[in-house]
């Protein structure tokens, strides 16, 4: 099979509605994931023994298992019991639990990296637990987080076309829908590899930049 | 030149690559492979003295790639002839034949009868496999493509129905009322044939360069036609084996 | 009735499938990681740059990417390979890519001084490596190498989108012929996880193996 | 005589299965200054740190200023200290770290009004105005703008020093704070130690190994061993005529060593 | 008068823009034991670790046992040495870190005999026979199985002698080997070196801030100063009575600081 130009330029609008796709489900994730993260993080920090457990075997168990098929029972299984999501929001929903559970861990350990001595510094200077963790966990535990959770929501985005399975119309899906219609592979295939890619790339040098610019604190 | 054919009966068996979905297929619960189109195959190919089929599920989008790519050496699953993929891959006389039909709830809420009613109601959504031939006929009927909904599989699309994601579901008759069967659930409807939808038959497609095998494969399948074998296979499955008879593939290739 | 006895035999091959291609896999992905990672260390520009495309290649473009090309792009130059052989070549190759970044990071993480104990001692390149580095490093890898490897078994269950016979392909034909969604799919989650544990359970057995004396225990 | 500031009553503390103090007890008077010398090991640090609330006690008593800081009494009867309690006791005592443990996402003027600011509620610029004074005193003034990682090591516990003073403790801990410094740079941590101890009527307890800045500085000796005082007395008569056979042995294998004593 | 062993001929040394050797000029006699002074970053870890080809050099020549060290004659012309060159010339010299840097995941033994095993090619009971009679010599025979995890610093450091000396180098570098040590355990690693220094006629080069046992143990004393030796003589000469200013203050400051000398 020989490579068409002319049939990459007809199919490249249709491959743009689904690059908007894919972008969207990424974004709307990566929120989603940050929040879900924080909160599974926390939860798993409570004293209450009840709820640190039970947080984290389900963490456990959707860190352990595949997002396709998790992505499959949110969109046809749930229903079964009246949850009735649009596809798009089904993904974003699959997408943010199951990286969530990544996140959790980079918050946990942008947390236990602050050194002990910074909470006994804290403790000597007479802070409440609440101010401690504000003016001083908090701000040196964030910012060496930051490159992790890119790293993160670069690989979300890698999985997005995982969503065609539950009938969203990202890149990927938009990309099979073309080749079934002309019943050329090649060229969308490689599109959207070729995009992958590129933003890929890309977010190698966005990555290097947080690292240089958040990875470290100087002490 | 029956090279093909003597490299099938070399090894004994053919790659056939087959949809899940009933009646074409069936899978029983043993994993045996059963269903219409896999059995016909099964019986042309002992005649021709290759002695078994072996057969891999395949999505619709990926089985005329697959040909191409030579990861099988027939596809009988139920690809309806369209004069596209006449171009694309070799196909045999018809073999299972079939009307569309649309699954939506009890009642017709849309009154839909034709892909077209479909393009009018603005709101209005259809599902359909991805590359498969109802995809196709909603589009040239004029529903915009994002209220084709592509989905992966039948029961997928029955649960989409049910739920309201979609208005409809279109399949070919026989695959519909086999979903229906199993889901037995009284909300749901089918109207079958759908208005305007012409009938189609499907053959085993070869890949391009393969006619020889091909018209081997044509010359078992008059013979079965003929002694009526053929119809003893498919119709306990649903289908019709003189709708079958009633047309060839010049008339189906051909057609607009 | 439906026999769910039956259609349970027909997911337990999947697990077969799904256990054969995490085991090759990962066979795979390690000696691709050790290779790339190595390379990636390399004094020779040709093998640093060689690795580094490798696994900015292959951490770049998404897995279904792989797949789709090693499973339908290939044959068409010449490359004809079973479902397997190309689902054990995409998901080995990209796991690999992730995991020699593992390989460099924790050689790197060895300390200078490690190095220069070596050169004081007058070991050659390769002896050092061999005999002090690599052992060190691969303790350090170990349980990042045990994520890689669950993150390979999730990973194949894209593989049932070339109609490779998997867990989730299976549990697709099981709801395909039975009309139910939520038992196979309730079922394969359980598989999945309970192989992730048997993975996360195994790499932490060998890990305290290996980690033997190099805990502080003063005797 | 007054009473003790400090107040240790058989108090014992175990990790795990290890007790690292076994009932010890001691006494140190109101403006006292305290070397805490002995092997490694042999619980200094934790002393210290059990005064500074940083590790609860098994068992035992301990007053600051005739109050108790472990436990609270509540009709008559002594409960276990809540939070409150302890961040009120903890307001009478500050501490140095043998690490510094200054934070190092805040300036070096920051780092010495943050407290002040956030548990006395000072106003900004008064807590400025004490902060300059204090790194006045330690010689930090012209540094008050830089981050802690652009400091050398004897700079940053001079910085810590005024960070602990910020807040006007009645009691200063200081544990092993010229130990992670060069041998150069011991000096300049030492003179501030000498200014204060000349200046304020703070209490002091310092663990060290710098025996000779010990022998000078401290009014009272106390060589632990094991979770235990084994001998305590004047700086001369620890130092020159120890009795103890054990703390013999540790002062000769120090001056062995080449420390001056 | 014998060849010197080791022959510095003004060489210099940058880190990026930073210049840490100047045109470094010295000599070592075989036999002799050096002592190398000099306050923190003025090159006496450089100099050591270039004689180890840890580092390259920028300009200069370096001769041990009058062979070109970092060059290579070939053609009568002289060409940068290779790894092949560099490893022949390594068998000469051997090298004690200050963090020991002994292979976590070996044990005590097998820390010993791995380098005469793999660069040597010894068969593995010599290897061990020649390994216990050296662990004994640094009293560790009885930790002969024990991983380094387990060991004190002071034994990490003994064995990390053991391990440099099983390679039977002339000449033999220390580089603070003590100063990582708790100040109880100091004496043991000195007690080898002086055992080494009596027993075995290796060259010895020695950094330390010990003063009191450089004063003991060195032949002559090289006192550094930003990559330069500003003073070097007798140990008496130097600290009695150094002559040059930046010296007399270096040694106060560490008198100071409460080192003996
Ligand atoms: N958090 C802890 N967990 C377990 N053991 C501990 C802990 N903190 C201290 N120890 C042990 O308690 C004992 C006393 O420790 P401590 O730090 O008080 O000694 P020290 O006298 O300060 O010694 P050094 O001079 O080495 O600082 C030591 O054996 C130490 O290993
Ligand atoms: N790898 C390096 N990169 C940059 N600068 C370096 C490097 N190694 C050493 N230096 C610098 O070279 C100078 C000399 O360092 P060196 O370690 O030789 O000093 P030293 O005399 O051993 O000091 P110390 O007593 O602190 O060990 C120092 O200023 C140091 O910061
Ligand atoms: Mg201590
Ligand atoms: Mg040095």
């Amino acid at each position: 099979m020989e490579w068409d130009w002319d049939f990459v330029w007809q199919i490249m609008p249709t491959l743009i509605q689904g690059v908007k796709i894919t972008i969207l489900a990424t974004l709307l994730g990566s929120v989603l994931a940050a929040i879900v993260g924080l909160g599974i993080a926390l939860a798993r920090r409570s004293p209450n023994k009840a709820l640190s457990r039970t947080v984290g075997w389900s963490a456990e168990f959707i860190r352990g298992t595949p997002l396709l098929v998790q992505l499959y029972f949110i969109f046809y299984v749930l229903p079964d019991i009246g949850i009735l999501l649009p596809p798009l929001v089904a993904g974003v929903i699959g997408l943010g639990l199951h990286y969530g559970t990544y996140t959790a861990e980079v918050y946990r350990a942008g947390i236990d990296n602050v050194p002990r001595g910074q909470w006994e510094a804290a403790k000597a200077c007479n802070l409440s637990a609440r101010q401690t963790w504000t003016h001083i966990i908090i701000p040196q535990a964030i910012p060496p987080m930051i490159p992790a959770l890119a790293n993160y929501f670069i690989a979300m985005f890698k999985e997005t076309p995982l969503l065609s399975a539950i009938t969203v119309l990202e890149l990927m899906n938009q990309a099979k829908s073309v080749a079934n219609t002309y019943y050329r592979y090649i060229e969308p295939i490689t599109l959207v590899g070729a995009f992958f890619l590129a933003i890929s790339l890309c977010s190698v040098v966005l990555l290097r930049w947080l690292e240089r610019r958040y990875g470290k604190i100087e002490r | 030149d029956d090279s093909k054919l003597e490299q099938l009966k070399a090894q004994g068996f053919a790659r056939v690559a087959i949809a899940n979905e009933p009646p074409y297929t069936a899978v029983a619960a043993d994993g045996k492979v059963s269903g219409a189109a896999p059995d016909v195959a099964r019986e042309i190919f002992k005649r021709l003295g290759v002695g078994d089929i072996v057969a891999s599920i395949s999505e619709y989008g990926a089985m005329i790639p697959g040909l191409q790519a030579g990861r099988f050496d027939v596809v009988t699953a139920g690809l309806f002839m369209k004069p596209e993929r006449c171009a694309a891959v070799a196909y045999s006389e018809p073999v299972l034949c079939d009307a569309e039909a649309m699954l939506v709830k009890k009642g017709n809420p849309k009154g839909f009868k034709s892909y077209e009613d479909v393009a009018k109601d603005t709101s209005a959504t259809i599902g359909a496999p991805g590359g498969g031939t109802e995809e196709k006929l909603a589009l040239n009927a004029g529903v915009p493509r994002e209220r084709v909904i592509v989905v992966p599989d039948g029961q997928s699309g029955l649960k989409m129905v049910q739920d309201g994601r979609i208005d409809a579901y279109s399949l070919p008759v026989l695959s519909i009322n086999d979903l229906m069967k199993k889901a037995n659930d009284p909300n749901l409807e089918v109207i079958a044939p759908v208005q305007g939808a012409p009938v189609y038959c499907d053959g085993a497609a070869f890949k391009k360069g393969d006619e020889a095998l091909r018209d081997a494969y044509d010359v078992e399948l008059a013979k079965m036609k003929k002694s009526g074998e053929f119809a003893k296979i498919i119709e306990p499955y649903g289908f019709s084996a003189a709708a079958a008879m009633s047309t060839t593939r010049d008339k189906l290739c051909s057609a607009k | 009735m439906t026999q769910w006895s039956g259609y349970l035999g027909l997911i337990l091959q999947g697990a077969l499938v799904t256990i054969e291609l995490t085991l090759m896999g990962s066979v795979l992905a390690l000696i691709m990681a050790f290779l790339a990672g190595m390379g990636r260390l390399s004094r020779f520009f040709a093998l640093r740059a060689l690795a580094t495309a490798y696994i900015e290649f292959f951490r770049g473009t998404s897995i279904f990417v792989q797949l789709f090309f090693a499973y339908f792009v290939l044959p068409l130059i010449g490359l004809e390979l079973t479902p397997l052989q190309a689902g054990v070549l995409a998901l080995g190759l990209n796991v690999g890519a992730y995991a020699a970044e593992v390989v460099r990071g924790a050689v790197q993480s060895i300390g200078r001084e490690q190095h220069e104990a070596c050169i004081a001692l007058n070991l050659g390149r390769w002896q050092g490596l061999r005999h002090v580095i690599l052992p060190q490093a691969f303790l350090v890898m170990l349980p990042t190498f045990g994520n890689n490897a669950i993150e390979l078994l999730k990973a194949t269950s894209v593989v049932s989108l070339i109609s490779l016979a998997d867990l989730t392909f299976q549990a697709q034909v099981v709801r395909a012929q039975t009309g139910n969604t939520m038992v196979p799919f309730a079922t394969i989650l359980v598989i999945y996880f309970v192989l992730a544990l048997l993975i996360s359970w195994g790499v932490r057995s060998l890990e305290r193996r290996m980690a033997r004396g190099l805990d502080g225990v003063r005797v | 005589m007054s009473a003790p500031i400090i107040k240790v009553d058989a108090i014992s503390k175990s990790f795990g299965a290890f007790k690292v103090l076994d009932g010890l007890s001691m006494q140190v008077m109101p403006r006292e200054k305290l070397a805490l010398i002995g092997p490694s090991g042999s619980g200094k640090t934790t002393i210290l740190r059990i005064l500074m609330t940083l590790e609860r006690i098994d068992g035992g008593h301990i007053q600051i200023e005739g109050e108790q800081l472990y436990h609270m009494e509540r009709n008559g009867q002594l409960l276990p200290a809540d939070e409150r309690h302890l961040a009120r006791m903890r307001q009478k005592i500050g501490m140095v770290f043998q690490l510094f443990n200054l934070f190092p996402h805040k300036s070096v003027i920051d780092n010495v009004t943050l407290a002040p600011m956030l548990t006395k509620g000072m106003p900004r610029a008064a807590a400025e105005k004490r902060a300059m004074e204090l790194l006045d005193m330690v010689g930090m003034a012209d540094k008050a703008k830089a981050m802690p990682a652009q400091l050398s090591g004897g700079q940053k516990q001079r910085v810590a020093i005024a960070r602990a003073l910020a807040l006007q403790p009645k009691i200063m801990l200081f544990d092993e704070v010229t130990s992670a410094l060069d041998p150069e740079l011991v000096e300049e941590v030492l003179n501030v130690l000498w200014r204060l101890c000349a200046e304020t009527d703070m209490t002091m307890l310092l663990v060290t190994h710098e025996m000779g800045f010990a022998h000078d500085f401290a009014d009272r000796v106390l060589f632990f061993d094991r979770g235990k005082i084994v001998e305590e007395g004047k700086p001369d008569e620890i130092f020159r005529n120890p009795k103890q056979e054990r703390t013999q042995g540790f002062l000769k294998k120090i001056i062995a060593a080449g420390h001056r004593v």
